[in-house]
């Protein structure tokens, strides 16, 4: 008898043999393959000296900008997203904007790069399109106001171009999910549209609300193309660092970069274990 | 005295009148049902008396006061859900408390009441639980508490037990009335199933697309069917086709077998056919059973229900059931013996429409 | 001219891998399309064209025992990176038959890399929006040219924006070559305070768009650029009146080269006088420059697109030393210095 | 309700304000090739360049032929993890987030000493060799926004018990797969591959470092050299996109795979 | 003839055993009906029946075909889930060819047999139509036709109607019935609901707790319960405490009423306590009642149950409930009112334990 629940076992564990041998050749052996190179000196010797090097101080400014654009970014994505996911499925809207906004989510959470930047320059730059209108029609003049596109909050709300879709896309099914019989209930035990939303939905979608804020903030931690377009020599965030470092034709230390890739994933798996954490304690109302 | 009224009630969805210039006037304390097929309107007028849809005319009034302009979070309404609806993220207790937080009373007082409503719904052991850790009774237990914790004028239940099985459906229902009787609240209760609202009810509302067919006591709507409709769909029914004998005489045929009426015949003539209704537990075939009245026929099917066995014999074309009380000695017909049916010719309703 | 033999082998391998070439920078398009015309037999396949150096060096290393396409068999790097190629056992020697015509500066005796072409840093500025060019890297400070002033590139990555920055403390600072790198910076610090520094990286596009009036590059980056634009907007190119610096990239065939043959038949090609010129025609300075002025070998109509000649007669050519020292300040020192206003 | 109603409608035209400004401003940019006057040349430019149709067809297929691969490693995966092995989705979650911070250019260099030419898998000796680690390597690019939407739809039905129904009925695993699962996470399969099709759209290192002609190195590279073009560029690449994205869901709509109420 | 034959079936999870050393034999054409609590092993049972579960130890064999080594794909067992479990990506048609199909069945034979099916099931008009665009009664005919299309040796039924309301839960009951009967197939169903197990069976299996605590007929599972778990379980039970008065004379009381039972009291002595179990509907308060012992109590109340009345009276301490069928002329005995039950002494069952 107990061969044969073990070989069920081995069935159950052959059934992700795919998707493990997958992500083992492409995605984790490349990477063990280079980021081992963080402990070691470009002509093989073994060294702690470029994980120690995380620790100077403009590389970590560098690692707290990026954390920062990222949880700015990824937060306000998720709220944004948030209230177009709910238009779109509990807001009675037409149900063409839904699908409408749905693909357009699609695309648009991958527009990134040097488009996007370029997009954003060309609509809020000093000469931008908005820029520009707002002075010669209203004689408003956005950058005397201390708005700077080429800045911490002009990365945030470039990157929030393509967060808030992603939110969209992730979090509509959840919002779907969501039983109408629960806000009738809490609407005839005397709860306000607030109290509904503070007491009973938000707490349902918290996990969900959760997990795709933490996406997002993978999302952005790891957006080069965009920084670097936007703000090419002033951002100083680890993914430019990491590409002076292997890519440049001047730092060129790649055994430094691949230390600054380990320090991202240390830190993107940090976030995922805070993630499960809070949603296991999330969702102990939940099978 | 009236407490809730509902005057010409009318709803319209787009070009579809669902419910029809719908009438009644229920008392405080009464426990009224809506009783009809799917599709009938008995949820619509709940939500329309719970707030949650607007009626296209008419005025909905409770202790006097109209409702029209209250939005449903001010009418101070209880209602239960057929699939429940308590909240997944809230334990028990917190599920009960959720309307008495809402209203910003004071945590002593909270507690209090949800311990008192735990009492009375049995559950005080499970305070801690979340609905996922319980049976669909005992979550339908919890919405019953949760709807009574904030003392509603009135409590609505919309099929509140369709989705629990059979034992523990009657078993519910007899605490749900119960504990009505108890708090002596205003409680309408919608379902579809006949034996639930005949048993619970003060006065049953038999729906018929749209309209009210019938309204009165269970005794009432079982004993005195205003409709062929509601003959049919309150209870399980023969419904025999017969042949009009003798007007004068009130005499009727089935089958070859001569009948008289009590009820009069009315504007028909022999020859004519009439519809008669007769309920299986009307008749017995037992020796020395009552009635002026008897059918003999061909048994063709004997069926074991339980408390109850139901018998199909067949006289002439007509198939009539009737039912016996199961008992140890009790055997059951035999397929294809003939036996003889007795009643009271008053049982046979006559059926106009 | 190619021996017999090397161009039969290099036919024989019918392929050659080249890298960072965009065809607008230096007349590389012409220069491919002149290479594939005179050797049809050979095929270019041309590797990521808006490479950088350091890419280009990561390709080798990434690409060693890697015979497929992904290979460079040459690569035009940065001057620096040739004696790290080098050292690193990343390149292999060759000497064209041109040899003795490259200056001895610009070369590795040993043949390991030699130098191509070079340009010297000018102002590229967009008349649209700036009546009064720049004449001078002072001018740049002036109120006139508020967020005006545009790097082509990172100084932390890009080797055109180290330049830059080198050049204007050059400028600042008398001529000292020593400490041009922290003059620079504090150049830069200055120029950033005032308003007057864009920190977005200087190219076509940003510059028609108006976000980059004027862009410091290399001229010949600054003349494509704009000669593309089609006079959409007009553009002017000046080279500064002081800290003119000039910048030469090297050419290298890789050590691990798939096609080593074809790779050697390229150099050949490009150090030939039709190579040569060619990148003249795409604005640069070929290094043989001077070998082909003397030689009479240049027409005129190239000669007169390029800035007056009397700009280049000024030009400093830092030696690599001078190159590395000063690239570890201003690379190093960039984002504590600047910095930049992201907070 | 009603207030509700004009809620969503305000957070909707915030949306679209947001969305369509930057876009506008580019498609204002994108007409201005022509000195004083608006036009399309910068359009004509594009479309009457050959690279342009080359590269974009050739990343159309490869976004095709990575979602068919993804899909196919994916829907099995997610359903096993459902059906078999839940307790190994935060592992299985954690993978899939990986692609997002590691930067592409460390996988594809990691790609290019396993598989190149003289290793065990040569994939990088052959130009089909190449073209499938591409596609592989947007499969894992595009692996957390795949696993996440066929999970979430996976949710939406009861796995478990349609395997038990299509088993009794004597269906082997395959048919299970293809008959009773994928038709029936079609929405998830959808969205994920509505994001797939993006990525592979504009990816750059991968394409670039392997060397295969595809759309994004040819759009930086115009982005680097040319003013009005990329401009254009981006709005085509935008709006075919977004074109495609919508006649995948129509063809998927009136195909009879997902009848779904909505 | 022993078709499907269960060997000492054993199953634990992990350290809990949920079936304790089960045995059954079921002939072909059987219709055997699984009843007990929730819990108690029902759908373990036929989870292993359908090779879904392995059992921990004992035999299953079908035919004589010892079962063990089958999938569930090589078993031929036809199976209808509590959630019908439909394939929502497929219209009715597809859904009940998809076992035929799965079987490489020819187009035409497929075609033929999804006809005959639907003709069966009466949705001849649906097969165009998708699960989501029916009703749960409608969903669960197709479930029913779905399984038996590809002609399986052996039919399992999940609850295959508890999740529909009452109404249609009796019709189905039936049609699955009249279906089984006509193709004259082994049928092994599951449910909780005693009535449904009752109308339908050749034989019941009650179990409890992992056991079966008695296996027979409908009529010997209501009339001869083996235990007292059978006897509360089935039916609805009047258990009341009584007082040994004379053991030779097999004298007891009730209150302070003595009765003479049929059975031997056993070994109890005067003044011990034991058990008896009444039916309601196993007397009579009418006049002229037959019977051989009665008792006499107060009425403390009177429930309406559509055909029935339920009355509850006290004797004593023990309240005994009856039943009476309702008629047009009956009035239901009145609160405070005192009334005398007749019923037959064999009635009464003595429950040991
Ligand atoms: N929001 C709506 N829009 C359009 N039609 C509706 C809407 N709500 C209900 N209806 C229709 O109104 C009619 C009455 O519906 P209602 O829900 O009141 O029936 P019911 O008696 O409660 O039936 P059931 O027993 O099935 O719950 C039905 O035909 C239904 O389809
Ligand atoms: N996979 C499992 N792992 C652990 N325990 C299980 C599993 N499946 C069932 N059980 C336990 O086995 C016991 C019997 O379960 P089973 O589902 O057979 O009951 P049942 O008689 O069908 O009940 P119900 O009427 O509620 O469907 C229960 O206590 C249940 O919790
Ligand atoms: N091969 C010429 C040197 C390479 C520099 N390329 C510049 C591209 C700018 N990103
Ligand atoms: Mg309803
Ligand atoms: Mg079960």
């Amino acid at each position: 008898m107990s061969t044969l629940i073990d070989r069920r076992k081995v069935v159950d564990w052959l059934g992700i043999a795919p998707f493990m041998i997958f992500a083992v050749m492409f995605l984790i052996l490349p990477t063990l393959y280079l980021v081992t190179g963080a402990f070691f000196t470009p002509d093989g010797q073994f060294t702690f000296k470029n994980v120690a090097d995380l620790a100077h101080p403009s590389i970590l400014s560098a690692y707290w900008i990026s954390i920062k654009v990222s949880v700015a970014s990824s937060i306000g994505g998720a709220v944004i997203g948030f209230f177009l996911a709910w238009a779109i499925t509990l807001g009675g809207l037409p149900s063409w904007i839904r699908s409408g906004l749905l693909t357009f989510s699609g695309v648009a959470s991958n527009f990134a790069g040097v488009p996007l930047a370029f997009a954003f320059i060309a609509t809020l730059g000093r000469t931008g399109l908005v820029t520009v209108l707002l002075r010669d029609i209203f004689g408003f003049n956005l950058y005397s106001t201390g708005f700077n596109l080429l800045s911490f909050f002009g990365l945030t709300i470039t990157y929030m171009f393509f967060q808030i879709p992603l939110m969209v896309l992730i979090l509509t099914p959840a919002l779907d999910g969501m039983k109408k019989e629960w806000r009738e209930a809490s609407e005839i035990l005397g709860a306000s549209n607030w109290q509904y939303w503070r007491m009973v939905a938000l707490p349902i979608l918290w996990p969900s609300v959760m997990g795709t804020t933490l996406l997002l903030f993978a999302n952005a931690f790891g957006a080069i193309a965009t920084a670097y377009a936007l703000t090419g020599a002033s951002l100083n965030i680890v993914p430019i660092l990491l590409y002076a470092q292997i890519r440049g034709d001047v730092l060129h230390n790649p055994n430094l970069g691949y230390a600054l890739a380990l320090g991202m994933i240390v830190i993107t798996g940090a976030s995922n274990v805070l993630y499960i954490w809070l949603r296991s304690r999330a969702e102990r109302w939940q099978k | 005295m009236s407490f809730l009224t509902l005057s010409n009630i009318q709803k319209s969805f787009g070009p579809v009148q669902v419910v029809k210039d719908f009438n009644m006037t229920i008392d405080k304390g009464e426990f009224v049902s809506f009783l009809g097929p799917s599709g009938c309107g008995k949820t619509t007028i709940l939500r329309m008396i719970a707030g949650f849809e607007a009626p296209s005319g008419g005025s909905i009034t409770i202790g006097g006061k109209s409702q029209t302009n209250l939005k449903p979070n001010q009418r101070n309404i209880g209602m239960v859900f057929q699939a429940y609806a308590l909240f997944p993220n809230m334990n028990v207790a917190d599920n009960v408390a959720f309307g008495l937080k809402v209203a910003g009373k004071p945590a002593a007082e909270i507690e209090a009441r949800v311990k008192e409503m735990l009492g009375l719904i049995k559950l005080d052991h499970l305070a801690e639980r979340y609905p996922y850790q319980m049976s669909g009774g005992q979550q339908q237990r919890v919405a019953l508490a949760r709807a009574l914790a904030p003392k509603p004028q009135v409590l609505l239940l919309d099929e509140p037990l369709s989705a629990l099985d059979a034992k523990i459906r009657v078993s519910l229902r007899e605490e749900i009335r119960m504990i009505q009787q108890q708090l002596g609240i205003t409680t309408v209760f919608v379902t579809h199933d006949q034996e639930e609202a005949l048993s619970i009810s003060d006065r049953i509302v038999v729906m018929n697309a749209g309209r009210a067919d019938q309204i009165g006591t269970p005794f009432e709507i079982y004993n005195k069917p205003a409709t062929r409709f509601v003959a049919s769909f309150v209870g399980t029914l023969n419904l025999i086709e017969a042949k009009v004998v003798d007007t004068a005489a009130n005499r009727i045929s089935i089958g070859d077998q001569g009948i008289t009426l009590r009820e009069p015949l009315g504007a028909v003539k022999a020859g004519d056919t009439v519809s008669l209704a007769l309920r299986p537990e009307a008749g017995s075939i037992a020796e020395g059973a009552k009635g002026d009245t008897a059918l003999t026929g061909t048994v063709i099917a004997s069926n074991f229900l339980g408390s109850v066995i139901r018998t199909r014999m067949k006289v002439g074309d007509a198939v009539i059931s009737f039912d016996m009380f199961n008992g140890p000695g009790l055997v059951p017909p035999a397929v294809g013996e003939t036996v003889t049916l007795r009643f009271t010719a008053s049982d046979l309703l006559i059926i106009r429409e | 001219e190619p021996s017999a033999e090397l161009i039969a082998a290099a036919k024989g391998e019918g392929k050659l891998t080249t890298i960072a070439l965009p065809h607008s920078w230096c007349g590389y398009g012409d220069v491919i399309t002149g290479f594939k015309a005179k050797y049809p037999e050979i095929q270019i396949n041309e590797l990521n064209p808006d490479a950088g150096s350091g890419d280009e060096i990561e390709a080798i290393k990434a690409n060693k025992g890697n015979t497929g396409d992904q290979a460079p068999d040459v690569i035009d790097v940065g001057l620096s990176f040739g004696p790290s190629a080098k050292t690193e056992g990343l390149i292999q020697p060759y000497k064209v038959s041109t040899w003795d015509s490259i200056p001895d500066s610009a070369k590795d005796a040993e043949g390991y890399w030699y130098g191509d072409y070079y340009g010297v840093l000018s102002f590229l500025v967009n008349k649209d929006l700036v009546k009064e060019s720049p004449k001078d890297w002072a001018d740049l400070q002036k109120a006139d040219y508020a967020n005006a002033v545009a790097l082509a590139g990172d100084p932390r990555s890009a080797n055109q924006a180290v330049q830059g920055v080198f050049a204007a403390g050059l400028a600042t600072n008398g001529g000292d070559v020593s400490k041009a790198g922290e003059a620079g910076l504090k150049f830069f610090k200055e120029l950033n305070d005032k308003g007057n520094f864009v920190p977005v990286v200087g190219k076509a596009a940003p510059f028609a768009q108006g976000s980059t009036p004027i862009i410091v590059a290399w001229d010949y980056n600054a003349l494509s650029w704009g000669e593309s634009l089609n006079g959409n907007p007009p553009f002017e190119v000046v080279v500064p009146a002081s800290g003119v610096v000039a910048g030469v990239y090297v050419q290298a065939i890789s050590a691990f080269a798939p096609h080593p043959n074809a790779a050697k038949l390229w150099m050949e090609y490009l150090y030939s006088d039709e190579g040569q010129l060619l990148w003249l025609k795409g604005y640069c300075h070929p290094i043989r420059f001077n070998d082909l002025a003397k030689a009479g070998k240049i027409p005129q109509e190239l000669l007169d697109k390029l800035p007056p000649a009397a700009a280049y007669e000024k030009a400093l050519f830092p030696t690599l030393e001078e190159q590395s020292a000063n690239k570890a300040v201003i690379s190093g020192q960039w984002d504590s210095v600047v910095g930049a206003n992201v907070q | 309700m009603k207030t509700n109603r004009l809620l969503a409608w305000i957070a909707l035209a915030i949306g679209v304000i947001y969305f369509v400004v930057p876009l506008l401003g580019t498609f204002e940019f994108s007409l201005r090739m022509r000195r004083g006057e608006y036009s399309f040349d910068a359009y004509q430019s594009v479309f009457s360049d050959m690279q342009f149709r080359e590269t974009f067809g050739y990343s159309m297929m490869m976004a095709l032929l990575t979602i068919i691969f993804g899909m196919l490693l994916i829907v099995p995966t997610a359903y096993w993890v459902r059906l078999r092995l839940p307790q190994i989705r935060p592992v299985i979650e954690f993978i899939t987030l990986l692609p997002l911070v590691i930067p592409a250019i460390v996988i594809v260099f990691g790609y290019l000493r396993l598989y190149n030419s003289s290793s065990w898998l040569p994939l990088t000796n052959s130009t089909s060799g190449t073209n499938a680690l591409l596609m592989l390597s947007y499969v894992t690019l595009a692996l957390p926004y795949m696993y996440r939407a066929v999970d979430t739809a996976m949710r939406a039905i009861d796995v478990a018990t349609l395997t038990e129904a299509a088993e009794s009925l004597g269906a082997k695993w395959p048919t299970i797969m293809f008959r009773c699962i994928f038709p029936n996470v079609m929405s998830g399969v959808l969205s994920g591959a509505f994001i797939t099709f993006a990525i592979v759209m504009g990816e750059f290192t991968m394409a670039a470092l392997l060397n295969r002609p595809a759309f994004g190195p040819y759009l930086q590279l115009v982005g680097a050299n040319k003013a009005y073009e990329p401009s254009a560029l981006a709005i085509i690449a935008f709006a075919i996109t977004w074109i495609s994205m919508g006649l995948l869901q129509l063809v998927s709509r009136f195909s009879k795979t997902a009848p779904r109420k909505a």
